[in-house]
């Protein structure tokens, strides 16, 4: 086997050396019956030629986004990824590197992850970020079970424009530690006022949650949100999942978040058909022992240079265990090197412009589709995601799309699917990838289908 | 070489991309446009400078290709180039989550498929596999322990957990609203049967037990304990971080286990990526089975659904969700890439020779270092610092000595359970030479360490790009991001 | 552009110190006129993405081998391609260096040209191998030309059984050094003999070349040849093109060739459309200073350490000048590498199963296209390459099949345009890569075709 | 740390690859079989133990992404990685070259596209793809020459070549039939005229001139010099090496020139890769377009075509073939992508800011050391050893010092007609503070130097994989390959 070196002659010897009659004499402590003496019931063993094949088999029984024109967002957005990134990420010292427990030997990791915490801080214009944890939805999650323990309440009130997958997902971490999850449901044409919550939020609370832009892609403006939290000893949670956004519109730190945390998967990362992402997660400084996750610190060595090192780890569960503040271990270390990587490509400029673009596109997709008879944008606002209403249940039409070899959208009722008023709305998002014709087919295919 | 940082590098209209200019329209931000004149504070660097940067601080890293890497419990194999190519495969990797699934028909047999293997390696009826990390596949596991309770009514918050495990397992007990009542170790490195048994009662939920465990020693016990807390109405939780030494050799539900992640970067080989992403899926028992979170993969005839909204006619209880969309399907491709690459065959070689390699550096070292438990050891061998007494070295200053002979240095002072514990995992993907090559160095090291030269092990490492580190002033004042100001 | 990294404030700045006032001042010496002041009449600067899209269109226009059953040869060979290889080859260490003219910071690339070198001695059987040539035919022509220098003659000597690439290549090289090339057209059904080539070799004979394999697929002891050569004072020179297939057929060291040289493509380097390959160049310790191409030889540094240099350089035309051994001058270092690389997880084991395998998939074939009804195999012997003669011009079945999604193989009018006598006959290849089910595939077809 | 010989690492038995057994088939290898029992002599690897092997041999490498690489007449700039993405798209990278003319209509559009920018960006009507380097792009060029004098019955054998050009110039010439004859230079580092017009004659072939020169300057006569040799009846040869001095801004067509070869792996950035592949395309003016090699693309009505025979229908008379195939498509695709990357403003940008920067780089430093030529230079700065005169310090010694201080040296020792030339060439992919960095680290070598300590000079590098090596017992008594028994 290709990646197995010991020869037989090795195992030999190597048994003689230890003093065992073989192999199975070393398993000697597993109870009787148990050790098994043949292969289990799975093919054997196969040459690269023949994995590869075989794996390509089944990845040409999808339809990719890169092969069809698509605008599927609602948490998840295609983006180019230059090069560049997936060639640093490849790179073994990177790759097969572990969690820099060495120092000495792991600077690379741990610049870069000082680099990310930096870049992460900045757009979302926080004091300090951490070194990543697994995704957008797990890092909600997270911020309200820390907003919890800081303000040692047990209510995180969670907006209706919230992502119902980082709604579960908080609910599910909730469940048992006796944290009441209280909110209000969405919907597309309520537009959310920026007291919507006010009256949820009482002295029990720990922290209020929401989106920006929302899960229907609206953006408002949280300031008063975060006073009224504020006035009642409780945090605010801005959560996003479009990181390119804050390269176009306020960033959550100018709102008075005290947490703000996301998917990071936009800069750098493949969509993947949903993972490995990367989870974005920042504070202030006052809440900084609280934050979940590694931080990565600054300091200086024997010599007096400049080094990085792993911090803070009193938080964390190898050293607290029952007591630490999550029970997160590995992050997205690999994710988070291709945000940096992109992130750093890109520059104030580029992120900028790329959000533009972003934008633009949006807004000339929502104008072609605000021409076809049976589509209506529902969205005052937005960056480069949107709402639409179609005359027809949304699922519908798109399936009639594919066969039209368009990924049209995701509709509402794959997010919501309990939620029969929600059948005929549609997320339509587009990003630098679309292009010109992209729009146009789109718009054309949802006039076939809707006439 | 100094790297600076990319915040001191940058310069103010530069920028490693070419993008069009966005055509004109009339922006819809709803009033909130990032003011023009607002910097974010990227800095701005040209594409040949983000090459160079990353390219040397890379070089300053140690990963598995750099050399041999024992660190303990975190199984360093190779990582296989076969397995990064398919993961970019078009129709894999531009895969959207939430593409109608008749267009994703291949990724859902993918999951499957993977899914299959893991049952049939564990022997297990069902799987999760949405788990982001072999910590959130603890998580998985607890939380339908607790479901399961719940459902039965039960209101069970008691769970037994080895002083010897993980930091994650007490934690995510902890995170599950169960209590941890630490069961001692026997001289042996094992579970304490009778401590166990004494510790059993109706409050107890279950165990949280890793096996192989983490001084690396098959818990012999396993059935009986098995049996014991099934007897007590408890459930039986296996940590699977050690998966990978019985992998293909016996079965975990052979042992009564109701639930055990599997931690697809050690087992099989997906990159550990300085630092994740991993993926944790968890196999269940029956009994634990209905509690599985969504979403999950079923097949019917007309194809593969994924099932991403909790319906109890199929008679299932999930406990919810777990992450957004569906799991770490970049690394179900990798640890499927691994498997077929291997077969059933070469899982059983892969274990095998873990065990091999793990036992024949613990016969060499055990010629000058203390063993911590006598026997033989499974995919890892555990030593405490009695042989370092009296020689003015720790173990963490032989570890940076080991730094300077160009390996990685093990795992140290874990687990807890030993006095400064050197836990040496050299995995099956190393050769004898290899090994050989560390055992050389390491003892040479403990004779220059017996002979009295402390003062060299306590400056080590001399060869590094950073010599040792000021933990202590990090945590004290920390800096945790670049400004201009602390530039 | 996102590959300059210079602002205008540090192009202001730089002039300044350099005393001129613009960019344009610098290039005064230019002749009156000749200076542009406008950009050239091309398509302005594009982003990664735009450019990304139009190469993937022009990919897109073409059939290649790994989207449809392949039977090509004749000089390039479809051969699985380990994963490990191409990564490898684009580690910047490697992909951004350039020739080891600092052997202190260039051990990596010299190390590894010492044991390309050692592999290609190795697997022709010879005492020494150079750093590499541009492919197998430059290399023949080269070969030739270090004859007639070694031995102060003018005259070669090709077999008909010579590529006619290699030949062409070979008369364009002498065409304009006074060296005479004689031969023997080659046909598929004139079975090369032993002694077909003896009455040509003279006293004034620099060197007879042949193919082994010859280009009609054909295998021949040249022990023989190489003693008539030797009698007469000439060399011998074999040839190859299909570098697996010294894993299963004999040297051509030893038949007591002089020089063997020949395409390396096989062996860890992709199809590419014809390029680049790498030339494989071997010969014997005494005419190693005759030999073209740069050398990476054994030394020790000033701490005694073992370490590689270039050498023998005195034979190079950076230092000859005219009296140079050969005008070459870069070689085809990475793809070298990519043989290297490649050739080394095959080990001894895996170059002789391959070539095993690729041997029993050129039977497989032959067999099943024996069975077809206007098919004709016309090799008594072959390695995974054979001659087959069609009732119908072969150019035209070859076209017929590539409109049933197959590219059958070469059809000899391809390399022999003005060669009437060829029309029928095609060359198949096999490897690794061609599955039963290709192989089925292609017999059906040309059935189809030939009914 | 050493790395061992991959002879040194193999064990027999064991492999980096599967590979399923053969089906049982009758062999039919004609009788020449290779004996099973005689060894080849190849190492046997995991593949785990070759990735560690070739990684660790590239860390003792330097190349661009390393750092500042101003090896001067090479144009070490960025290599990007999307060419090397495109290069290994499916539909380019698996194309045959013998596949039927309808299964590869954009692979001929691609190389016709790569040709139209070429001629465009030269002004030349033609070209000629097939050169696989700029040695063979020279001996393609020169016999266009000998082809176009021998179509015209003349038999001109003499070649005038400066005395400064690279020494593929004359070993080309030679290699064509023609002998060479030295023009010697001027004061200011140019063809001395008056020299060049005196040996003008009937026998004179042509000229082979290097503009920008490898001086690194341009040739101010260049006009004069392409009419003189035009009137003597011969052709004039530009050996195009330093093109990317001027690509955008001068067209080699409006200086008189027949024929240029263009290196696209110093111009159009495809990488350098340890010496090769290159890629050596040549430009022909009318007078010898028609005598360029097969193969080349034409375009008709119903597509692209290779023409890979001569035919003289269309009045063309190749000289021959000069490689195998059609040429290195592999780096056609990358300098295209290149090319469309930068665009006409990209390149004229690129060529501006490649001169800039030399200009700065001699600027800073002619203040310490000595000029080569006076004036402004092309896209490299010259300089001989004129400063470090008395000081005991060589041209080598300083350019092994520049190695420890983290930058590859620049080109020693040529062009030959300097004294212990210093030739540097900053790209212009690097930025100024990069330049200001090597600068520095000159500058304060130069005051060591000049300070007395020629002992540390003798004996740099210091911190390299190794010490300086001894070329010449190489050379004496050449091992070029590893064999047991010099193991």
């Amino acid at each position: 086997m290709r990646y197995l070196p010991l020869t037989q002659a090795d195992r030999a010897s190597m048994l003689e050396t230890i003093g065992a009659g073989s192999v199975d004499d070393l398993y000697c402590d597993v109870p009787e019956g148990a050790l098994l003496k043949e292969p289990v019931d799975l093919p054997h063993h196969q040459g690269e030629m023949q994995v590869e094949r075989d794996m390509a088999k089944l990845a040409a029984k999808n339809m990719g986004t890169a092969s069809a024109p698509s605008f599927l967002g609602a948490g998840a957005y295609r983006h180019h990824i230059p090069a560049t990134v997936d060639y640093i990420i490849q790179r073994g010292e990177f790759l097969t590197a572990y969690t820099p427990y060495q120092p000495e030997i792991a600077q690379g990791t741990l610049q870069y992850l000082f680099e990310f915490q930096t870049q992460v801080a900045s757009i979302t214009d926080m004091d300090v970020a951490n070194a990543s944890m697994w995704d957008g939805a797990t890092s909600c999650a997270e911020a309200v079970l820390m907003a919890c323990r800081a303000t040692r309440r047990k209510k995180a009130v969670l907006s209706g424009g919230l992502h119902p997958h980082y709604r579960e997902v908080t609910e599910t971490y909730c469940q048992y530690s006796d944290t009441q999850v209280a909110g209000r449901d969405g919907h597309p044409e309520h537009q959310a006022t920026a007291d919507e919550l006010d009256d949820l939020i009482d002295d029990q609370t720990a922290c209020v949650v929401v989106q920006y832009p929302d899960v229907f892609g609206r953006l408002s403006d949280h300031t008063k949100l975060a006073e009224a939290c504020h006035a009642k000893g409780a945090l605010l949670i801005v959560v996003f999942t479009e990181a390119v956004a804050f390269g176009a519109i306020k960033s959550p730190g100018s709102f008075g978040a005290d947490i703000v945390c996301g998917e990071g998967q936009s800069i750098g990362n493949a969509l993947g058909y949903g993972g490995p992402y990367v989870g974005l997660f920042a504070t202030t400084s006052k809440l900084v022992r609280q934050m979940p996750g590694r931080l990565c610190g600054e300091t200086v060595d024997q010599d007096g240079k400049r080094g990085f090192v792993l911090t803070l780890s009193t938080r964390e569960q190898h050293i607290r265990r029952e007591k630490a503040t999550s029970n997160i271990c590995t992050n997205s270390g690999l994710c988070s090197l291709a945000f940096t990587v992109h992130m750093s490509l890109l520059g104030e400029d580029g992120y900028r412009k790329l959000a533009a673009i972003n934008h633009e596109r949006a807004v000339t997709t929502a104008d072609a589709l605000d021409g076809v008879a049976g589509v209506e944008v529902v969205n005052d606002s937005f960056f480069n995601e949107f709402t639409v209403k179609l005359a027809k249940p949304a699922a519908e039409v798109v399936e009639a799309l594919v066969a039209r070899g368009i990924l049209a959208g995701v509709p509402l009722s794959r997010l919501y699917p309990n939620r029969d008023d929600l059948g005929q709305y549609m997320l339509v998002a587009a990003t630098e990838t679309n292009t010109d014709e992209d729009i146009a087919a789109l718009a054309a295919a949802l006039k076939e289908v809707l006439a | 070489l100094e790297e600076k940082l990319i915040f001191e590098q940058g310069e103010p209209g530069r920028t490693g991309v070419d993008l069009p200019d966005p055509a004109p329209v009339k922006s819809r931000l709803g009033g909130l446009a990032r003011a023009e004149d607002s910097a974010i504070g990227l800095p701005g660097l040209s594409e040949p400078q983000v090459v160079r940067h990353f390219t040397r601080l890379s070089q300053k890293n140690f990963g598995i290709d750099s050399g041999f890497f024992p660190l303990g419990s975190c199984t360093m194999k190779h990582n296989p180039r076969l397995n990064e190519k398919v993961a970019r495969l078009p129709g894999i990797a531009d895969l959207h989550p939430m593409q109608p699934e008749s267009t994703v028909q291949g990724a859902l047999e993918l999951i499957d498929q993977c899914a299959h293997w893991l049952m049939v390696l564990t022997g297990m009826p069902a799987v999760a596999m949405s788990p982001a990390s072999g910590a959130q596949g603890e998580l998985c596991g607890m939380m339908a322990i607790r479901a399961a309770l719940d459902a039965r009514g039960e209101n069970r918050r008691r769970v037994l957990v080895p002083e010897s495990a993980h930091g994650t397992n007490p934690a995510t007990a902890a995170a599950c609203g169960f209590t941890v009542d630490s069961i001692p170790a026997t001289e042996d490195g094992r579970v304490d049967l009778a401590a166990f048994e004494a510790k059993l009662g109706d409050d107890v939920a279950g165990i949280m037990l890793t096996n192989p465990n983490t001084c690396g020693l098959f818990e012999r016990d396993v059935r009986k304990i098995a049996d014991l807390v099934h007897a007590a109405g408890g459930y039986f939780y296996c940590d699977g971080a050690n998966f990978n030494a019985i992998v293909g050799r016996v079965r975990p539900a052979d042992l009564g286990i109701d639930a055990m992640h599997i931690n697809l970067h050690k087992t099989f080989s997906t990159p550990h990526g300085g630092g994740g992403p991993g993926s944790g899926p968890v196999v269940f028992s029956e009994a634990l089975a209905p509690f599985a979170p969504i979403p999950y993969v079923v097949k019917t005839e007309d194809g593969f659904h994924m099932v991403e909204t909790a319906d109890e006619k199929d008679g299932n209880k999930p406990f919810g969700r777990l992450k957004g969309f569906h799991g770490q399907m970049g690394m179900f491709v990798r640890a499927l890439s691994y498997m077929k690459s291997h077969g059933a065959d070469g899982l059983r070689q892969a274990s095998g020779d873990a065990v091999l390699n793990a036992n024949y550096l613990l016969a060499r070292l055990k010629t000058k270092l203390s063993v911590a438990f006598p026997g033989y050891c499974m995919h890892e061998a555990l030593f405490d610092d009695d042989f370092l007494k009296g020689t003015g070295v720790s173990t963490l200053d032989l570890a940076k000595a080991i730094i300077d002979e160009g390996f990685h240095p093990m795992t140290m002072y874990f687990p807890l359970v030993v006095h400064g514990a050197l836990l040496i995992e050299p995995t099956e993907t190393e050769t004898k030479e290899s090994i050989d090559q560390f055992c050389d160095a390491v003892l040479s090291l403990v004779a220059k360490a017996e002979a009295g030269d402390s003062e060299f092990f306590k400056n080590a490492p001399y060869l590094t790009p950073r010599r040792r580190l000021d933990e202590t002033a990090a945590a004290r004042k920390p800096i945790l991001r670049w400004s201009p100001s602390n530039a």
